[in-house]
């Protein structure tokens, strides 16, 4: 019964597809995923709008939107339907094309990535073997189109957010698919469902054998989430965005449908970067204690879907945006040596697991934890301490 | 399938877009991006001969084709590092009139 | 203290939490309302824009303002606009026949009323004024500017008690006054009792 | 150090300088500060590296960080600022002119408009300036009073303030949220005391128009109890925050000699290391009376700016627990004064406070009528504004609005 | 599969023409990026998976882009169009029309050209992976050497007036 319910999207498709004449099959099946997909993740857009404004109205002692519905649950409906009857205003001297274009090609990459993510057991829509790699070479694609927008706009802010945009993605793509490099190293696999797969199981019975309990793959989350956010534009890495220093960058010009697909994107690109972030340390689908699972696969996958974007909202709320400068400071200087001792961490990690070089258990934990600890104090304190930099002690006049 | 000859003309098609835009086009970086386009086809041709050849399985082909990207990658960003370095000293992307070299 | 770079972003974090929770059972966190719903309680001493007092059922005659234009005149942005009725023969009588205020101008300063003899014109603390016609609708006249004095006490209970006790000493005295004048027959008008201070 | 008086003043706000057009003018800085005839040489900028044209991008009338109509035409290089040029104006209201039309007391409700975040310390030193010119003295509970509002007005003041320069920062307006949810408790108790949230209107010449209703004492006090635990959620959430620090620490440096020349006041001098503080200065009112210290700050950066505020913050709640506890009873407004014919005899006279933004005077010429025969406002948030091309030139566009922000300017006071 | 071939070669094509024929630099680089991801599409057709996403990976997120900044810092974007019609360019074009017609002469004229696919092989990363790290060693350290040389020429390039003392 409870493998049924694990399985219940699998068979249904199963089941649809067999109703349907086998020439059918070939186009029908994709087809369906992709309905799937974007059905389940544009609710999960709207979804995470609603929760967004709520979560950072109470983080600001606020109500968030209480007025659509009851507690405001239909304000996405609201929002959506505001966005789709509002005037499409395409600036005088944009380039019109692109700036139609922008959009889309925002938008297509993104939901081409979530073709490989697992989201439950044998729920994935094609298992590459190199699908990882498909996934960074499709998001990839989101750079150009936040250049299309941001040049066929002919604003001046929003050719500043495109330049900033660019080069904030560029950078942190490298920490971001280094992170993942190293659990690719230790799983031997790029494919996501078998890098899965190769965190199943549970420690003497009770812990599971994610990779986010391992040092290296504890840093290499943080390291990951961090370049997550950098991706995928929130804050504390909106740059390019930055409403109060270049308005809305490289949307700018943008409004009504066009501006909410940029908006979907956005959030899509949140939920495939979570997602995959969830895939590579969190388990992905797995239960983490061995009493719960029972429960369906699909449903581990979405509340940690849902608690890391709770994460990204909380974030959000808090930190203030880092500078041009600063940003790529930290991403070259800061996480790219971080995540290459982690990456050297995690292959000793994984070599030595055999001939217990670290130690065992908790002893070569705390030693793969102090060699992290210590690259980064040190690189902490190297980069970030400079004289007359950090708090301060004041004098008073009487 | 289509018949290898097929990937062949159409590598030979890119392959000549690409000349033909180095060739005219004055436009410094535009001239390197035939050059990108000749070495895709380059690496078409690759994948062909390898896919259609006669031991697949010894992934001559693919490999050659990711070296190949790999040196494209190196030689597009020296590329345009060059044409930074030629704009900022002459002030102009334009091939024809980067004449000498003397600044 | 030795800064562990990292440690100051854990504590916002931990800082914008505890808010979040706390917005949800802690009432000092959480201080807005949901506005038509449920309102604020008005302030005593609220003021918004002015009004005009009268006394007694009848806001034609009971209106205590009598024209002396030393509001219209004191009005920084001159949002007053008086005109004095006048009887069959043409004499000005003591009374308004247009008192308009352009609420759209007015400040809510208070100066009129601080500066009225016969406190007359009072603030009101009506708030929801919105309206969709700016120009005629904000244009308060003396009708609508007109309230019972027992309107004012139930706004200003403190501050009215104080008028009231005022404007009937001054009764008083002119009742007083005009007693003795009947007695002497040798009397000058009463002086009107106001005072500057509230 | 490298400026002297004199060239601030030749290339202040409104100098026209030539603007090239911003077109091919190739690196360096011909067609803008040089060329503008004047000896004083730009501090040596590192010139970029991509010495590209400048990009001119006019940042406001309509910029969310502007803090009102404000524009800031600027020069970019890449995001370097290379030139700044503020333009502001938009909110002109002929303050002024219309305070010499009108009779004294009518310019009391103006003077709320000046700096519409703390409409009572410009009530104070509008009526210290008449007090002064026309010989009134003002009660002790008045002067009290006036303490006690204008402290809570810079509470609320520094409050928003950093909430506000922690929102141009981009912490998606949260410490803007908390600091407004402490605002609404002093806004209040404005409200109970003088009927108005913002434009309070309360001061009159030789004292205060109403006295504290019942109880307002009490909610006072609790406000000043519990506006330290505030604080120090506030400076949890913001004083070591490593982004906070990186992206204020260093930037828009104001130097002290610089400070001094250029007429700075206010917690944005002192925050320079400038000891000068106008209740310790001038203990205008009753301020001699009070214990209170005057935080200084070193660096001159943006910093300093907002560690000055949240120290000055502590110590306005220390004066505040003092006031309240000594607060006399008697009467609040001078019997000398009066509302109507009210005629200072001729003369002038020159009335400053320190209001949370800095120094604000009001000068006054009487010729013996009812009017002002001139009225003139010193602002402290146009006189800080000058220094901002100093303060951002050679950071970038994200820095210049910080710089913007922790200068504290209402356009209100700024365009009068 | 056939179809899928022709739509892909289409594009490409197109993708190619417009990135060497359009007036407008920005439009030819996003047009190359076009034609790059229909050469990616054909090496998933041939069944070249990692190369094909490599090729995206990349053409598209880095050498395209790389364009585009060089553009934006060489402030091209916004050059005036320029159209190619000119008698060198001619010469140009009919030099490129000269080597195709070359080439597609040898293609059709060589023995390979009707040749037809054999069963298609299985390329596992990990096949991959093993091959470069056994056989090709040499070649793919010598790479690693070259992108790192080329990363830091590049560097010295971009920064070199700093160097000469950009006061």
């Amino acid at each position: 019964m409870m493998e049924t319910l694990d399985q219940l999207f699998v068979l249904l498709k199963r089941w649809v597809v067999g109703e349907f004449p086998a020439a059918w099959r070939l186009w029908l099946s994709p087809l369906i995923d992709a309905g799937a997909i974007i059905g389940v993740f544009a609710g999960l857009f709207a979804v995470t709008t609603l929760l967004e404004r709520k979560g950072l109205g109470r983080l600001q002692n606020r109500m968030g939107p209480n007025r659509v519905g009851p507690f405001g649950v239909l304000q996405p409906l609201a929002d959506g339907l505001k966005m789709l009857t509002k005037e499409d205003i395409v600036p005088r001297a944009a380039d019109r094309v692109v700036h139609f274009l922008a959009p889309i090609a925002m938008v297509t990459p993104i939901l081409l990535a979530y073709a490989v993510l697992p989201f439950g057991r044998n729920l994935v829509a094609v298992d590459f073997d190199a699908g990882l790699l498909f996934f960074f070479a499709v998001g990839a694609g989101t750079e150009l189109a936040v250049f299309m927008a941001g040049w066929s706009s002919r604003n001046k802010y929003s050719l500043l957010g495109a330049m900033r945009g660019i080069a904030q993605m560029i950078s942190y793509e490298v920490p971001l698919v280094l992170s993942a490099v190293a659990v690719v190293l230790v799983a031997g696999s790029l494919s996501l469902p078998s890098i899965v797969d190769s965190q199943a199981g549970y420690h003497w019975g009770w812990l599971a054998r994610w990779h986010v309990f391992t040092p290296w793959g504890l840093a290499g989350f943080i390291l990951f989430l961090i370049a997550a956010t950098a991706e995928s534009n929130r804050s504390p890495f909106d740059l390019p965005e930055g409403e109060s220093e270049i308005i809305a960058g490289h949307l700018i010009e943008y409004s009504g449908f066009k501006y909410a697909l940029f908006f979907l994107g956005e959030y899509l690109g949140l939920f495939a970067v979570s997602a995959l972030g969830i895939t590579l340390f969190l388990g992905g689908w797995q239960a983490p204690v061995p009493f719960l699972a029972w429960v369906p696969s699909y449903l581990w996958f979405g509340a940690k879907l849902l608690g890391c974007i709770a994460l990204f909202i909380w974030l959000r709320g808090t930190m203030p945006r880092l500078r041009t400068d600063q940003l790529m400071n930290f991403a070259w200087k800061f996480m790219l040596p971080l995540v290459l001792v982690n990456l050297v961490v995690a292959a000793l990690w994984h070599g030595t697991a055999a001939w217990g070089f670290f130690g065992a258990g908790a002893t070569r934990w705390l030693l793969g934890g102090a060699v992290l600890w210590l690259t980064y104090s040190a690189l902490s304190h190297a980069l970030f301490t400079a004289p007359g930099r950090g708090p301060r002690t004041y004098r008073y006049a009487d | 399938m289509p018949p290898l000859h097929a990937y062949l003309l159409l590598s030979a098609a890119l392959f000549a877009i690409g000349l033909a835009g180095a060739l005219t086009r004055r436009h410094a970086i535009l001239v390197l991006v035939g050059i990108e386009l000749m070495l895709n086809a380059a690496n078409l041709n690759f994948i062909a001969f390898w896919r259609y050849g006669a031991r697949p399985e010894a992934l001559t082909g693919v490999l050659f084709a990711m070296f190949s990207i790999g040196i494209a990658a190196a030689e597009a960003a020296v590329g345009l590092a060059l044409i930074i370095a030629v704009y900022r000293h002459f002030r102009t992307t334009t091939v024809n009139d980067v004449n000498e070299l003397r600044g | 203290m030795k800064h562990t770079p990292g440690w100051g972003l854990l504590k916002g974090l931990f800082e914008t939490a505890r808010n979040f929770v706390g917005s949800y059972y802690q009432p000092g966190r959480l201080t807005t309302i949901e506005y038509p719903d449920e309102r604020l309680p008005v302030q005593e001493n609220f003021r918004n824009f002015p009004m005009l007092i009268y006394d007694g059922a009848d806001p034609e005659r009971g209106l205590r303002c009598v024209g002396c234009k030393i509001c219209e005149k004191e009005c920084p942005p001159q949002c007053i606009y008086i005109v004095l009725e006048r009887d069959r023969s043409g004499k000005v009588q003591k009374r308004p026949r247009l008192f308009d205020i352009d609420v759209s101008v007015c400040m809510s300063c208070q100066i009129c009323v601080e500066v009225c003899p016969f406190d007359a014109i009072k603030m009101n603390t009506e708030y929801e004024l919105s309206t969709g016609d700016r120009f005629g609708a904000l244009l308060l006249r003396k009708a609508e500017l007109a309230k019972p004095n027992e309107y004012y006490r139930r706004l200003h209970p403190t501050e009215a008690a104080e008028v009231d006790a005022r404007l009937a000493a001054a009764a008083q005295a002119k009742a007083a006054a005009q007693a003795k004048e009947q007695a002497k027959l040798t009397a000058k008008p009463a002086k009107p009792a106001w005072s500057t201070q509230p | 150090m490298r400026a002297q008086a004199g060239d601030l003043e030749m290339r202040g706000a409104f100098a026209a300088e030539p603007h090239g057009g911003g077109g091919r003018s190739a690196g360096s800085d011909a067609g803008w500060g040089a060329g503008a005839g004047h000896e004083w040489v730009r501090p040596a900028e590192p010139v970029g590296r991509l010495e590209g044209e400048w990009l001119e991008v006019a940042m406001g009338p309509h910029h969310p960080s502007t803090h009102g109509v404000f524009r800031m035409n600027v020069a970019l290089e890449g995001e370097r600022i290379r030139k700044l040029k503020p333009v502001f104006g938009y909110l002109h209201r002929n303050h002024e002119k219309i305070a010499e039309g009108t009779t004294y007391l009518g310019s009391m409700p103006y003077t709320d408009r000046l700096d519409y975040f703390c409409s009572l310390t410009n009530n104070w030193a509008y009526a210290l300036a008449v007090e002064t010119l026309a010989g009134l003295g003002v009660p002790e509970r008045a002067e009290y009073l006036r303490v006690i509002t204008g402290e809570l007005t810079r509470l609320l003041n520094h409050a928003c303030l950093v909430g506000f320069l922690l929102h141009d920062m981009g912490t998606m307006g949260t410490p803007l949220m908390y600091a407004f949810r402490e605002r609404e408790k002093i806004l209040d108790l404005f409200e109970a005391l003088t009927g108005a949230r913002m434009m309070c209107n309360y001061l009159r010449f030789g004292g205060c128009r109403v006295d504290v209703p019942a109880g307002w004492l009490a909610g006072a006090q609790r406000v000043v109890d519990e506006f330290p635990r505030f604080l120090d959620e506030f400076e949890n959430l913001l004083t070591t925050n490593e982004i906070v620090l990186a992206r204020s620490q260093g930037v828009g440096v104001l130097s002290g000699a610089l400070a001094v020349n250029a007429g700075i006041t206010g917690p944005m001098l002192r925050a320079s290391g400038v000891n000068y503080d106008l209740r310790k200065v001038d203990r205008y009112g009753i301020y001699d009376r009070f214990n209170f210290r005057v935080p200084l700050g070193e660096h001159g950066d943006v910093y300093d700016r907002y560690m000055v505020r949240i120290l000055e913050m502590r110590e306005s709640v220390k004066i505040l627990a003092q006031a309240l506890k000594d607060l006399p009873p008697g009467p609040i407004l001078d019997p000398k004064s009066k509302l109507r014919g009210f005629r200072p005899r001729a003369g002038e006279a020159y009335g400053r406070i320190e209001a949370p933004k800095g120094e604000l005077g009001f000068y006054l010429i009487s010729d013996g009528s009812v009017r002002p025969y001139r009225y003139r406002v010193r602002p402290p948030s146009l006189i800080n504004l000058t220094v901002l091309e100093e303060l951002c030139l050679g950071h970038t566009v994200a820095d210049a609005v910080i710089v913007l922000g922790s200068v504290d300017i209402v356009l209100g006071e700024v365009d009068r | 599969m056939e179809t899928a071939f022709y739509v892909l070669a289409a594009v490409t094509v197109a993708g190619a023409v417009a990135a060497m024929a359009l007036p407008r630099l920005v439009h030819c680089t996003l047009c190359l990026a076009v034609a790059f991801v229909g050469l990616a599409g054909h090496f998933l057709l041939l069944g070249a998976e990692f190369v094909s996403f490599a090729q995206v990976l990349v053409y598209v997120g880095a050498v395209a882009i790389l364009v585009v900044f060089a553009m934006l810092l060489t402030r091209s974007a916004d050059a005036p169009p320029a159209w190619v019609v000119s008698r060198p360019g001619l010469l140009g074009v009919g030099v490129a029309v000269l080597v195709f017609g070359c080439l597609a002469a040898t293609v059709a004229g060589s023995g390979l050209a009707g040749r037809e696919a054999p069963p298609a092989p299985e390329v596992t990363v990990k096949a991959l992976g093993e091959r470069l790290m056994a056989e090709y060693v040499v070649p793919l350290e010598v790479v690693g050497l070259l992108l790192t040389a080329a990363l830091i020429g590049a560097v010295i390039l971009a920064l070199e007036d700093r160097a000469k003392g950009g006061t």
